[in-house]
């Protein structure tokens, strides 16, 4: 048998560099000091919390009901925010405002023109009263994070799409399906994967085999086929919310197959692991020594690779509704308004209509960064 | 679209132009041939040497001795050039039609008033308007070359058509009550059609694009697939890796409506320009050379076309088509991009493009048409729906004017069915009553049909204690300016405690749900403007597909009283006068009848509108001319090619 | 070895029935029919079909059948004649659509596989061995910006930019006077300059994801003992690197490169609508939208194949390349 | 072969510094090492993990894992020819350390397998040296690796350079190794712990080539290793490293016979105290043959099936334990003792039933008297037996799951079997805590918190939790340093004498065996060839097999060399 060569110095009470938390630091703790260094990631968590924070409650930093059209505000241009306002006697104040513009259209091109009246500016105040809607769908409410003083006035921080609609409050709006079609799609294809995952590598044997020759057919299965075919064969008279549903699991197909492989690797391996041996002989019980024992250990590498996951769905959302297969306005998600962006007119006359893709692309890349990070931290005694 | 018809009527066509405002009018005419012949006619730089080289005999030999003499829109052209245009990706062979494939018996004029000689010079019809006699060109031969004579249009209906093998049954524009014309050959240049009864509108439906036949199937060529004139037809089906004969007549010659028909650079046809890279599944552009025997010339004898060929380039996504043409590389295109969203990007590119933009009027009447489903299968919504008061309430509430300034750029007005008002039959009750937006009337009326009862949200309640709720089917992929507009619809009428839910769908369901008459309400464009007796869907329930405010009524009819539901009198009455105007060709009897049609459907107010569809547009190249710079678009008026691509040429 | 290959053939049998059965389920799950979608589709353009023609259609296309028959005359067409049908939309054979689209097919994709390999590989490894440098920073931002941004979008964009700012020709993969020109050097040329948008856009993706995993494995084996053995030797660090921890991380590759083959087909598919590319992507995809059974059958059926064959191919190519797996 | 002159040293290093720059400070893992290394002499240099010695051999070749590196000191090679370089200042990356790596100066490894790239094979790893620094064609080269896999006695050397690491054992893995690193006929070859990873017999066999190469070619060897029978064994010069330091050098007879360091005092008696039976057990009455035994296995079989092709067939079975009887008597110790692959591990864990054997019969005597058969029982009475009957392992970082305290995880046998909770398993908790030398108040720590000798502490306080009447304990000392080792076996041995119990120890080493066992039973492919008391199969072997496995060890004096004069067993 071979030496194993070992790290900690012999004997003495505590490791000398390890700080007395250290010592009672849980798996959690511990995962959480090492993800910490990472400035990447850090980042990355703090975005994604932000990101969910608007999709929790997305009416509240919307500044206009995401689906008021407008007809004095077609492809409205954004409207900066200034913060300070100069007075006449040219001392300057804190005013949050931005520039009124004034809509005629080109006769001939029937263009909208958008002409800035340096004369009249929409003054704006943090917690303003704007249109009433329903915090998690429950308390009542009209408080938004920022509105203008007068709630007849609209202001276009991102501009406004062809019904004149808010590009800033549909993207915020959008969010909240976006970020959790992703997270919901990911969950159902964890349910799944961890599920048939954990049976196949527990047990073992004639059911691993079974499983092992389904996930193998299912990863045979040309993914962009089987998503069309099963996105066009959605009953589409369905209520949005169920369409919605279906959508995502469609979407979490592609993931559970992938996910079950994982899990099933994780279980053989720590199935033979000396702790889990040790607890089979303390008299555990097979659902104590699985949720116990060894779900803990790889909880943590379930949790990165599930953040990894989660942009991968929101994407393919986008992808699904670029062919228009995805959810169908007037649901808003990103996809929908990427979809609704996605031609030359935008381009030319409207390029703000692109915001929702540099949502995606934030959404994405912090999602990716914090999963990357978290995959890093994943394992704190495997170092 | 022809349906039953039984009327005789008068045998002249004479309608009054209708559209004052088309402009430059391609006046063409029967000019004396004898008059052009004595002056050297001209011909393609190309042939010249062609001819000289003896390819091809001269020009003389080439031309019916009739030709067909066209009178530029502009000027007289100068040849050369390659029009280029685009398609999209798939299913788009009639994007090739439209351009090019309108050589029928009979053609439209610019107006799309009136129809005018065309493959056929002249034409005699009997007094019982069931037998036309067409005179056809003597000497006109097929693009290769073959002459083009009675056997030819006798070989389409005798061995194709009626055909069970080819076709199950013959298309329905060429029965009468059930029974396939006659077409016998009086001479090599004069054939006959004989119907089982009066068919009014027949020199019209030639016109069109699905009344092509005659012209489509050249007999020297088709024969070779047709198992009466060829034993070897099974060994040709095999070789060609198709099933039956049939799959390979289809291949080979086509038929009017589908791709093979631009997928042969073999088979003649008579159309001014030919394949010369054909349309298959795997093409990235269809390329069209100029027919060396194209039966038609200009006022000076130069024959048509002008142009040396056409080049579509096929686009997977109409995005990319719309790149082309911002971007200056297509030189007319009006087909799939020219919803008035897109007008503004393309306007602005003009410059950049080198392009102009031409008007098309919109053929159509309503640009959202929608139809409360009065024959609903839930009584309760039946019952409310087939409430005239109802409707009325509906109609009033929504702000029209707020919807065109949003979704269609300001570039309407309120309106609601029948012909456009630039058309004699225009009938100012039908198209423009309940238009007003008057929220407070429409309250008071709702209040008195018995939805008085709000529920917490402030939707109004029916008297059966259900909210007062209904879908709208939408398909979002074919018309995107729909959905915006019910949107727009969804809250004018919430805010008068109606519900409603925006049902975008995808195309292929919402035919199965109006089929199934599973729909509550549906919308589309509502059509018949210029051609209010062609497709009269919207004022007479006989379009099982089209009349989506009681399709088993239309069923009704189309089944002759088989099928579908017994219409109320109003409607009855109005199949009727429709019958009766479809038979007879008196255009003042005719419109007498329209009247009282459009009386009984204003009066029975089917359907709700919200403005009247506005004109669209095409780019044109600025070097191309003679392109009208305003020409109806409508399938029956297959725009642009009734103005004639063949007489548009590129200025050096 | 051989064995194994014949039962894994062997095992493709059952296996791909099943997979044409369930493929001609799913392009038969969704509502109406080809017809109903031809109809639509004119409809879009206010082109009518009449009811009798649709009828007739459906009788021809043997539509009216119950959905059972038309899959055993579709299977029995395949298997014992080679017959894939003939696609409704096209009226040409199936196997005549596919095959033309093939050739461009493989270049796009290959040539897309290749510029993502040479990008990926060595900035992979760059990324590895300079761990946590400003270039390992910067590529692995650059990379996940790859991965962050949709394709689609990406390529609108670009083929905007290329052409309005640039005057480039984007549409398609070449210019129109070589279109159906004979192949000779100016025709590759042309396409080679209207390939790079296209595969820029293919790569950008891949690419991201590949330096990924390249530097994973690589950091996997790089401080593994006989990267020392091999420093110990006396070789220099670049030799090094190729011939040991470059070596072996390479290996997931060689198994994925199976993977790729179905992807030759679909996997350039919204980019290729985007770009008009005349590859199968498009094709493929147009024939599920408009229910064009026995070519998207074919198709479906196709890329299942491929995959199968591609797994197959994946393991004897990781065999070849790891003796370990050869002698297992 | 060399003839330069005696006196000057061939490496001679002098205050060396290596240090690894860490978050928060640097780990100095050299720290002023000085030493020197002559041709044609061995150089031990011992020490315990984490003592320094292998970055020591690292840095000569400047190939410190990063972030190592060398920041001080010299480390003078002087060569043959009489120019000198000081290694310390080359440039890592530079040209002229790399003509010195490999070519003067060769080294292997611990792990031949790992070493060893996977994926080339051997041929090509030998003759990519050849070829880099002797510009040797590629058929003079091949030639040349013939040569010298037939010098490391490497059979059948022509076929053998196709093949790759793993289709060799372990030893030929080590031989490749050697060959591979004397390509160039080097001047110094740099061992580092060389055998470790190897069993006893291979162990000498790898020795014997080393030596009667050195003696070949004159060359000087550094030779690194924790083991100080193998330090007795060759080395002409020790040095001792203790946390990055040289605590003392000299000649091998000085070092082991007097030693000056308290640190190398401690460490050789710790050695030199293992190669005695333990104080504790010479003090015991010795447990009567007559008493009922404990545990009587019979006939016992574990055979693992071998599955090949698409079905998964069986083809044939792997015969770990292979009819093996055995006996243990309440309150003494068997020893299981065997080299790698020879059953007992499977034997220890077949007894607990983790693994279901094939045939035989275990049967265990209840304290009510009754006899279970431990191989057939039910659920619920195996249960109650495992209660009786516990287990150490081997890995103390892999038995203790890192995601629970020390609390949970002795608290949880006494939890699932609804022994005790709340309260009164933290006080239980606490006391066991205690007994194995643990300070109870450290229950809420994580192992991590923990070294390698107490946390296979808590793994006995996790076996002593349900009051057991036998533990089987697989290797439980091997994976701690020596001086731990000792201080482990006492702790087993007092809890031995407080709780009557009887264990199964299992050990590939001989010392341990000899220091703890009342009885021995060898191993050998999977059948018990010889059982008997401790002291009579450690001192006298009746079997071939046990002759050669125990002449094959060597002993901590330079005095006793004679693995050369080894017993060779061949079957």
């Amino acid at each position: 048998m071979t030496a194993k060569t070992e790290t900690a110095p012999p004997e003495q009470p505590t490791p000398p560099t390890a700080a007395s938390r250290f010592t009672t630091a849980s798996q959690w703790q511990l995962v959480w000091w090492s993800f910490r260094k990472h400035k990447l990631a850090m980042l990355g968590a703090i975005v994604t919390l932000m990101i969910y924070i608007v999709a929790a409650v997305p009416d509240f930093f919307a500044t206009t009901d995401p689906s008021q059209q407008n007809a004095r505000a077609v492809y409205h241009p954004p409207q900066p925010l200034h913060l300070f306002a100069t007075l006449p006697d040219g001392s300057t104040v804190f005013s949050p405002h931005v520039k009124q513009m004034v809509l005629k259209r080109d006769p001939v091109t029937l263009a909208p023109i958008y002409t800035e009246d340096p004369t009249r500016r929409i003054d704006l105040r943090f917690f303003a009263e704007g249109y009433a809607y329903h915090l998690f769908g429950l308390i009542p409410s009209k408080t938004h994070l920022i509105g203008s003083t007068d709630p007849r006035q609209q202001i276009f921080f991102l501009g406004s799409d062809r019904l004149g609609r808010d590009v800033w409050s549909r993207i915020v709006k959008g969010c909240q399906i976006s970020m959790s079609i992703g997270l919901v799609g990911v969950a159902m294809s964890l349910l799944i994967g961890i599920l048939l995952g954990g049976i196949s590598g527990y047990y073992g044997g004639r059911i691993d085999f079974v499983i092992q020759r389904v996930i193998e057919f299912i990863l045979a299965l040309p993914t962009i086929p089987i998503w069309l075919a099963l996105a066009a064969a959605l009953p589409q008279n369905w209520p949005a919310l169920l369409h919605y549903f279906m959508i995502t699991l469609i979407l979490s197909l592609i993931g559970w197959a992938q996910l079950a492989r994982v899990v099933r690797g994780r279980f053989l391996s720590l199935r033979t692991e000396d702790f889990v041996t040790a607890a089979r002989l303390d008299g555990a019980s097979e659902m104590r020594i699985i949720f116990r024992h060894m779900l803990p250990s790889f909880m943590s590498h379930i949790v990165a690779s599930v953040t990894l996951a989660i942009p991968a769905m929101i994407l393919a959302e986008t992808a699904l509704s670029f062919l228009g297969l995805g959810l169908q306005p007037p649901v808003i998600s990103w996809g929908v308004l990427l979809r609704e962006a996605q031609n030359i007119r935008s381009i030319v006359t409207a390029p703000w209509l692109f915001a929702p893709g540099a949502a995606v692309v934030i959404a994405v890349l912090a999602l990716n960064f914090l999963g990357d990070g978290l995959r890093d931290a994943a394992d704190p005694y495997n170092k | 679209m022809a349906r039953k018809r039984n009327n005789s009527g008068g045998l002249k066509l004479t309608r009054r132009q209708l559209m004052a405002g088309a402009g430059g009018m391609a006046a063409t005419s029967l000019v004396s041939w004898s008059a052009l012949a004595q002056g050297a006619a001209k011909e393609a730089p190309e042939f010249v040497q062609a001819v000289a080289d003896k390819k091809l005999p001269p020009l003389a030999e080439r031309l019916p001795k009739i030709p067909l003499v066209v009178q530029p829109v502009e000027r007289v052209g100068r040849y050369g050039g390659q029009i280029r245009r685009g398609l999209r990706g798939s299913a788009d062979h009639n994007g090739i039609l439209r351009m090019v494939g309108n050589q029928g018996l009979t053609r439209w004029n610019l107006e799309f008033t009136d129809v005018l000689p065309g493959v056929a010079h002249k034409w005699d019809v009997n007094a019982g308007n069931n037998e036309f006699t067409f005179h056809l060109r003597p000497g006109m031969k097929w693009s290769d070359g073959h002459p083009f004579t009675a056997d030819d249009i006798v070989f389409v209906f005798e061995d194709c058509l009626a055909n069970t093998e080819l076709y199950k049954s013959p298309p329905a524009l060429w029965t009468i009550n059930g029974k396939m014309c006659k077409v016998s050959k009086v001479d090599d240049v004069t054939v006959k059609f004989t119907f089982d009864g009066p068919y009014g509108m027949f020199l019209q439906q030639m016109a069109t694009p699905l009344g092509q036949h005659p012209t489509l199937f050249p007999k020297h060529y088709c024969s070779k697939f047709h198992p009466k004139y060829a034993n070897n037809v099974a060994d040709l089906a095999k070789a060609a890796n198709v099933p039956d004969w049939g799959a390979l007549f289809r291949l080979r010659c086509g038929d009017i409506e589908i791709p093979s028909r631009w997928g042969n650079t073999e088979k003649p046809t008579l159309d001014p320009w030919t394949i010369a890279e054909p349309y298959t599944g795997g093409a990235t552009r269809v390329v069209l050379k100029r027919n060396p025997y194209f039966w038609q010339v200009d006022t000076e004898g130069n024959q048509l076309p002008y142009v040396d060929g056409i080049t579509f380039s096929i686009a997977q996504d109409v995005e990319s088509l719309m790149l082309d043409v911002v971007s200056g590389k297509i030189d007319i295109q009006e087909r799939h991009i020219d919803t008035l969203q897109n007008k503004p990007t393309v306007a602005q590119s003009a410059q950049r493009g080198n392009y102009r933009l031409f008007e098309t009027i919109n053929a159509n009447s309503q640009q959202m048409s929608i139809y409360p489903n009065a024959t609903h299968k839930d009584p309760a919504l039946r019952a409310i729906f087939a409430n005239k008061d109802f409707r009325i309430a509906l109609s009033h509430a929504i702000n029209r004017q707020e919807i065109i300034d949003i979704v269609y750029l300001g570039q309407s007005e309120p309106w609601q069915f029948g012909p456009r008002p630039t058309h004699p039959w225009y009938h100012a009750k039908f198209a423009r009553q309940y238009t007003e937006f008057d929220p407070k009337k429409s309250n008071e009326m709702l209040d008195k049909l018995g939805f008085s009862k709000r529920d917490g949200q402030n939707f109004r309640l029916r008297p059966d204690g259900q909210k007062l709720f209904f879908a709208v089917d939408v398909i979002p992929t074919l018309y995107p300016d729909q959905v915006d507009a019910l949107e727009l619809c969804k809250r004018h009428w919430a805010a008068v405690g109606v519900d409603m839910k925006v049902n975008t769908i995808e195309r292929a369901l919402y035919y199965t749900r109006g089929d199934n008459n599973d729909h509550d309400f549906a919308v589309w464009q509502g059509p018949g403007g210029l051609e209010p007796l062609i497709d009269a869907r919207d004022w007479v329930p006989i379009h099982p597909q089209g009349s989506r405010y009681a399709i088993p009524w239309a069923v009704w009819y189309s089944s002759n009283g088989k099928e579908g539901a017994e219409p109320p009198e109003n409607h009855k009455r109005r199949t009727k006068l429709y019958d009766e105007a479809r038979s007879i060709s008196d255009v003042k009897r005719q419109g007498e009848l329209m009247k009282e049609i459009l009386d009984l459907a204003a009066d029975a107010f089917d359907a709700i509108g919200i403005c009247l569809a506005p004109n669209l547009f095409g780019i044109a190249n600025n070097r191309l001319r003679n392109v009208p710079a305003k020409m109806p678009g409508a399938w029956s008026w297959p725009n642009p090619g009734p103005s004639m691509p063949q007489q548009y040429f590129f200025t050096s | 070895m051989l064995g194994f290959i014949i039962k894994r053939l062997l095992w493709m049998v059952p296996s791909l029935f099943a997979v044409s059965f369930l493929a001609f389920v799913l392009i038969q799950l969704p509502p109406g029919d080809y017809v109903t979608t031809y109809i639509a589709t004119l409809a879009a353009s206010n082109e009518i079909v009449d009811r009798t023609a649709a009828a007739e259609l459906r009788t021809r296309f043997g539509l009216d059948q119950p959905f059972i028959v038309q899959y055993f005359k579709w299977i029995v067409g395949i298997v014992t004649r080679g017959d894939f049908g003939l696609s409704f939309e096209w009226q040409q054979p199936v196997s005549e659509l596919i095959w033309e689209r093939m050739a461009l097919t493989l270049v796009v994709t290959s040539s897309t596989l290749l510029m993502t390999w040479a990008l990926a590989f060595p900035i992979g490894v760059y990324s590895a061995v300079r761990q946590y440098s400003i270039g390992d920073y910067f590529f692995t931002f650059l990379g996940f910006l790859g991965l962050a941004i949709p394709s689609f979008l990406l390529a609108l964009v670009l083929m905007y930019v290329a052409v309005v700012l640039f005057g480039a020709d984007v549409g398609g993969l070449f210019s129109p006077e070589y279109q159906t020109a004979p192949w000779s050097w100016g025709k590759v040329q042309n396409l080679v300059e209207h390939l790079w948008v296209p595969v820029v856009i293919l790569a950008t993706n891949g690419t991201a994801s590949l330096i990924r995993i390249m530097r994973a494995n690589m950091l996997d084996e790089l401080h593994r003992p006989y990267v020392t053995t091999a420093r110990a030797k006396g070789l220099s660090e670049f030799r090094l690197l190729l011939k040991y921890p470059v070596r072996v991380a390479i290996n997931p590759f060689i198994s994925t490169i199976g993977w790729l083959l179905p992807n030759l087909i679909s996997g350039a598919l919204i980019v290729a609508v985007v770009l008009s590319l005349p590859i199968a992507g498009p094709l493929l995809l147009q024939s599920l939208m408009s229910q064009d059974m026995y070519l998207a059958g074919a198709f479906v059926l196709l890329m299942c194949t491929l995959t199968l064959v591609g797994t197959l191919l994946s393991d004897i190519l990781l065999a070849l390349v790891d003796p370990r797996i050869r002698f297992d | 072969m060399t003839t330069a002159s005696p006196g000057q040293p061939i490496i001679s290093i002098r205050d060396l510094h290596t240090h690894f720059p860490v978050r928060g400070g640097v780990v100095k893992a050299v720290d002023g090492v000085s030493f020197d290394l002559s041709r044609g002499k061995t150089v031990c240099v011992v020490g315990e993990s984490g003592s320094g010695k292998s970055v020591t051999a690292r840095s000569i070749l400047q190939i410190v894992d990063p972030p190592g590196r060398v920041e001080k000191g010299s480390i003078v090679f002087n060569r043959t020819n009489g120019t000198s370089v000081d290694l310390a200042s080359l440039n890592p990356r530079g040209r002229e350390i790399r003509s010195v790596r490999g070519a003067e100066i060769a080294m292997i490894f611990q792990e031949p397998m790992s070493s060893l790239s996977p994926v080339h094979t051997i041929g090509n790893q030998i003759t990519e040296v050849l070829t880099l620094h002797l510009g040797m064609s590629k058929k003079e080269a091949t030639a040349r690796a013939i040569e010298l896999l037939r010098a490391v006695e490497i059979p059948n050397p022509e076929r053998a350079i196709e093949r790759y690491t793993f289709e060799y054992s372990g030893g030929m893995r080590q031989r490749a190794m050697i060959a591979m690193a004397l390509a160039c006929n080097p001047q110094v070859l740099i061992a580092d712990e060389p055998t470790t990873a190897l069993d006893v017999t291979t162990q000498a066999e790898i020795l014997d080539l080393m030596k009667r190469l050195q003696a070949e070619r004159g060359m000087a060897v550094m030779f690194i290793t924790h083991d100080m029978g193998v330090v007795a064994e060759i080395a002409d010069e020790v040095v001792v490293m203790y946390q990055g330091k040289v605590v003392e050098r000299g000649p091998v007879e000085q070092i082991f016979h007097a030693p000056q360091d308290p640190y190398t005092q401690m460490l050789l008696g710790n050695v030199l105290k293992l190669e005695r039976p333990s104080q504790i057990r010479a003090a015991r009455e010795p447990v009567s043959a007559e008493e009922p035994p404990l545990l009587d296995v019979r006939g016992l079989k574990m055979h693992f099936p071998i599955r090949k092709g698409f079905f998964r067939k069986v083809v044939d079975h792997v015969r770990a334990v292979d009819d093996v009887d055995i006996v243990v008597r309440a309150g003494e110790t068997l020893g299981i003792v065997g080299e790698s692959g020879s059953g007992k591990t499977t034997l220890g864990r077949c007894l607990l039933r983790v693994y279901e054997p094939t045939a035989g019969q275990i049967l265990y005597r209840r304290p009510d008297g009754s006899v279970d058969d431990v191989a057939s029982l039910e659920k619920d009475r195996l249960r109650e037996c495992r209660r009786e009957m516990r287990m150490i392992f081997q890995d103390p970082f892999a038995s203790l799951n890192p995601r629970m305290t020390v609390g949970q995880i002795i608290g949880e046998p006494l939890l699932v079997n609804g022994i005790a909770e709340g309260s009164e398993l933290h006080d239980r908790v606490a006391a066991l805590l205690k007994r194995v030398g643990l300070n109870p108040d450290w229950a809420e720590r994580y192992p991590h918190a923990f070294s390698g000798g107490q946390r296979q502490r808590i793994g006995i306080a996790r076996a002593l939790a349900l009051s057991p009447r036998l533990i089987v304990a697989d290797e439980a000392t091997s994976a701690l340093d020596v001086s731990l080792r000792a201080q482990m076996l006492d702790l087993m041995l007092q809890l031995q004498d407080e709780l009557k119990l009887a264990y199964v120890f299992v050990s590939h080493d001989i010392s341990v065996i000899r220091y703890i066992c009342d009885r021995v039973a060898v191993m050998y492919r999977g059948k018990v060839v010889e059982t008997g008391d401790a002291e009579q199969v450690c001192n006298d072997p009746v079997h071939g097999y046990t002759k050669a496995l125990l002449s094959a060890v060597p002993r901590p004096d330079p005095r006793e060399r004679r693995i050369h004069a080894r017993h060779r067993y061949v079957n």
